[in-house]
């Protein structure tokens, strides 16, 4: 007996850690066979065993392995895989590779060169929202050419400003200045790390507002023109704009400002005929204004805050659609059930600064029982390698409400077991027992702010 | 009670050899030797795991490479100075110039460095190998047309 | 910040594996401190591990330890809890136990002597549902003196019938003939079993009925008179009468049976003014008809099913109701939200017949992503005693169909790796590749037909 | 009782090598000695687990006894023959009839086979722990009016 419409044959994933297993399984559940690719550090990770064929791509510098485009189409074509998925991060949001994959024929689960491109520079992505009505941050409409002109917007909009490196993200090629003393500082240094770190000194800057909340709003578009959301998460919890937790619902979103933030996102998607899985990230000011930041053309580390509340699996609606199928979904708004945290547990020591702590992972115990579900590539054995991101796990608890989901969450954490590296576990433990946490709709400054207590202990 | 001697002997044993654990079963007397090192990451290649089955499971090649290696020193015997030839790179591996040309190595054939092996191509790019050391190729592993990973062994040579 | 209601202080749980775990992390979550009772065998098991205080209160034998009411009390007196779950198995049905409780002024989390006693003896509570107008299977009305009556009953109902032990239960103490002459010969052998088995030759005599499903009903009683019901589970996949697979909703279920059933199990437990967690089991015909045959005055084991698709902790419920609580959800039909399978993971042997395989468990590595929950007190290094019963694991997986949620169990069951004892995870993962089950709907005989072919592979 | 000079070496020998663990069954006796390095189990000592902070472990205490054996072995020096008097039973440890009457015993008692040691009461019944063989109390484990577990142990009977 076989199910379901019968999609790709054979999928690639350019991707490793816990999202090339997310893809696995979701592969595995649609019935299509799995490439796996690997750099040498690897080689004993679960994505290289789980896949069905699994390909060593290159060594463990991610430039010339998860990152190199030809080894990754190389990879394609001797195993005749017919599509891509990239996961998030490395060619995630790479706009060539979008293209090579296109004329190369083989379908890339991600948007077209364009849709990446209209996104991927924060500049060209802010004017193109302001021209559809879509509202974002007052600040500079377009590039800042020089520090005159900096002067001008600033003193135009009012101080605090902060000075963007459009191709920045992901927390970095960014600068808070108070007054025009610290711009003029702050200007040429940070155009000089935006060239360096990202190979295009292009800035902009935008009105800094304190109190603020990070929501996003998760689309989906299809091949058939229709673009639907699913609600939001608020990943306020963030440390230097890294994310440590997500959730959804938001702390004290109302139904109606999920509608309007829903629309407006879904207004942001049909702008660019967006087709797949996007996240549309928003600030909130304490009134309850928001302001479009930024489109990720992508699956997002905490798509599974998502799933868990409203019953989708993401991953197979991101390959369903890109194989030209309809959204499996009703239109309208979606039905939300419960809570759902996500933590992210990361090989860092929260003590020294949140250092990174790679090495042999000799105790894995997990957590488990009701409202648990574990998204990980570890094992009793595995060794963490030096050279690629931190994240060792995601803890995705729920309840019924956020309190049962953070009690949850609390205890899931202390029965965690990860030894032979440090981890974040101790620290998100202590922020699930944090007043400020718990009373809800935290800012984006709550971290420095828990961090000084923590740290004092 | 039992011959001490005997049993650091064993210790002796097991401490130089890459064996886990020794358990010995002698008139009545049992005796079971393990190493720390043991468990790690082992169960992957008995995993009685499904997901695994039509898998050329990379980790399985991992394994068993290092007994084909020293099946390899066994078998060569006093010479044990053989090089691998490894890919840089992933694609598919072909053994001539043309689909009518001869093949541009053989078991026995002598090579100078810089002499091509093969070609890989990967994105409808064709890439001459050379080969960094004189030699004579003593093994050919990777036939004509075949994909090839990157740092799968292509060649076996005698360097001279 | 302290959330929720006061409750118990200190709570004991009288018993061991994965389903102490699961009630110490209920307690965890409510803010209940937790004492652990473990026999020898048990001295390094999680769950002497994770309770707040563990008391070693006898030998490996269930009888001198789990079993012994006086060493169980005693442990209550030392510690000072105020409350003793009972989990399911061991003492949880046992009156003489809830009396002692209540006479010690101990909380039993589970009903009262007489609740137990109405429904312990399976032909009183047969005679109970009938006098309250609860359907039951065709059969003698009250037990069966002797062979004579047998016969007359057993001509006036029909062949097949099957003798049934009145202290039976779990699949022990019962036979099906199909004759006069097959009557003749195991009448008295059963009587002479249930006597040696359960101390007590009381059997009855019920129309045994093929083709038939079990299908039981979730319900919950409060002390304010409440009763409702939590839809069902289907328990057909069974082995001798032990249950291997259950899932909610069961395959084939409307919501009007849903809603028929539902108000005859409420009618039942209203009967005993039940409160606290229970399950009405029915028999269901391919005509649809069903038949009461048992209440368990307990937490089953298979109740994840149901938590996972009505989003409720019922280990919780247990002990708010217990506290004296109102039930926490509403009236009325229960909100069921896509589809949850449990699948039972013993150590045993299935190509051995089942052979129960303890062991240490060399390697434990279970699965992840989503729609995965699972139960366990395992970990790497754990020595499973031969004293108790087999069950390591629950795996339980959800998805929005049961088609997502049979698919998502195949490879949750394939990736899971317990090393070092022999499990049932393969002869699992068969029946979820098997037409029958996957079309839905299996009876009762099913595995005994798919093991015919099954050992014959 | 076993030869604890054949231990002993065996301990030198099993702490000067690289393993885990030995295990000996010779002639009805079992030895298995294991290091406190050992993966098995051994996670739950270091755990940084939050959930056991306040918990009175029973497995650290599982772990530790065997390190407490042979502190008690050293310090007893020649007599390592003492008895450990285990609780059969669940209860709270009298060391007395009555408040006010003097303990059973105490260090230095001497008691014969069949003496009353100590009063162990659970559910209201008094049941007095009788010794089964003669000898001095070397050591009270338990004080007056104190919990005790199964298996716990009581006293440390120096037999004669």
């Amino acid at each position: 007996m076989i199910w379901g419409v019968l999609l790709f044959k054979k999928l690639l994933i350019a991707n490793r850690g816990e999202i090339a297993l997310r893809i696995i399984r979701a592969c595995k559940e649609l019935g299509i066979k799995t490439v796996a690719v690997y750099s040498e550090a690897d080689k004993d990770s679960l994505h290289a065993r789980f896949a069905d064929e699994s390909i060593c791509i290159g060594p463990n510098s991610p430039s010339e392995s998860y990152l190199d485009v030809a080894r990754i189409i190389a990879a394609v074509e001797i195993t005749g895989a017919e599509a891509i998925h990239p996961g998030y991060g490395f060619l995630a949001e790479n706009a060539d590779f979008s293209e090579i994959c296109e004329r190369s024929k083989i379908v890339f689960i991600g948007p077209n060169a364009d849709q990446i491109e209209a996104m991927g520079d924060k500049a060209t992505a802010r004017e193109t929202m302001q021209q559809i009505g879509v509202p974002t941050v007052p600040g500079s409409d377009g590039l800042v050419a020089d520090l005159k002109d900096a002067k001008s917007i600033a003193s135009e909009i009012g101080y605090p400003v902060m000075i963007k490196a459009s191709a920045g993200g992901g927390g970095k090629g960014m600068r808070v200045v108070q007054n025009e003393e610290e711009l003029s500082k702050s200007f040429d240094t940070t155009q000089a790390e935006a060239k360096s770190t990202f190979g295009n000194s292009d800035v902009y800057i935008e009105k800094y507002i304190s109190e603020i909340r990070h929501v996003e709003i998760q689309i989906f578009g299809d091949s058939h023109g229709k673009v639907l959301h699913l609600g939001e998460r608020d990943c306020s919890t963030q440390r230097r704009h890294q994310k440590l937790i997500e959730e959804s619902p938001a702390p004290g979103m109302t139904s109606e400002m999920r509608r309007q933030m829903g629309e407006t996102a879904i207004m942001a998607g049909q702008g660019i005929d967006y087709v797949g899985a996007g996240t549309v990230e928003f600030l909130v000011d304490p009134e309850g204004n928001y302001y479009f930041i930024e489109m990720n053309t992508r699956i997002q580390v905490e798509h599974p805050v998502t799933e868990v509340v409203t019953g989708l699996d993401l991953v197979k609606e991101q390959i369903r659609v890109a194989f030209g199928e309809a959204l499996s979904f009703p239109s309208g708004e979606p039905s939300i059930q419960g809570h759902a945290i996500e933590f992210r547990i990361n090989a860092e020591d929260p003590a020294q600064n949140f250092m990174p702590s790679p090495g042999c992972v000799e105790t894995f115990q997990p957590p488990g029982g009701p409202g648990i579900r574990l998204d990980t590539h570890l094992y009793t054995g595995y060794q963490v390698p030096p050279y690629y991101d931190s994240l060792l796990a995601k803890l995705i608890v729920s309840g019924s409400n956020r309190e049962e989901a953070i009690v949850r969450g609390r205890h899931a954490l202390d029965s965690f077991v990860i030894e032979g590296v440090k981890t974040s576990i101790p620290f998100l433990s202590d922020i699930t027992r944090d007043d400020d946490f718990m009373t809800g709709g935290v800012d984006t400054g709550f971290v420095e702010k828990f961090m000084q207590r923590w740290v004092k202990r | 009670m039992m011959d001490l001697e005997f049993l650091r002997n064993l210790i002796e044993i097991i401490e130089d050899s890459d064996l886990d654990t020794i358990e010995l079963e002698h008139e009545g007397t049992k005796i079971k030797l393990a190493k720390a090192s043991g468990k790690e990451a082992g169960w992957s290649v008995n995993a009685p795991d499904l997901s695994m089955k039509d898998n050329p499971s990379p980790l399985v090649d991992e394994v068993v490479s290092a007994e084909t290696v020293s099946t390899v020193e066994a078998e060569t015997g006093a010479n044990s100075n053989l090089i691998e030839v490894k890919s840089p790179m992933v694609g598919t591996l072909y053994a001539a110039s043309s689909p009518d040309a001869d093949s541009y190595v053989k078991v026995g054939s002598r090579v100078n460095a810089g002499d091509t092996l093969c070609i890989l191509e990967a994105m409808k790019l064709m890439n001459e190998l050379e080969a960094e050391v004189s030699g004579v190729i003593e093994e050919v592993c990777v036939q004509n047309g075949e994909p090839v990973q990157y740092g799968q062994v292509l060649f076996l040579l005698n360097p001279s």
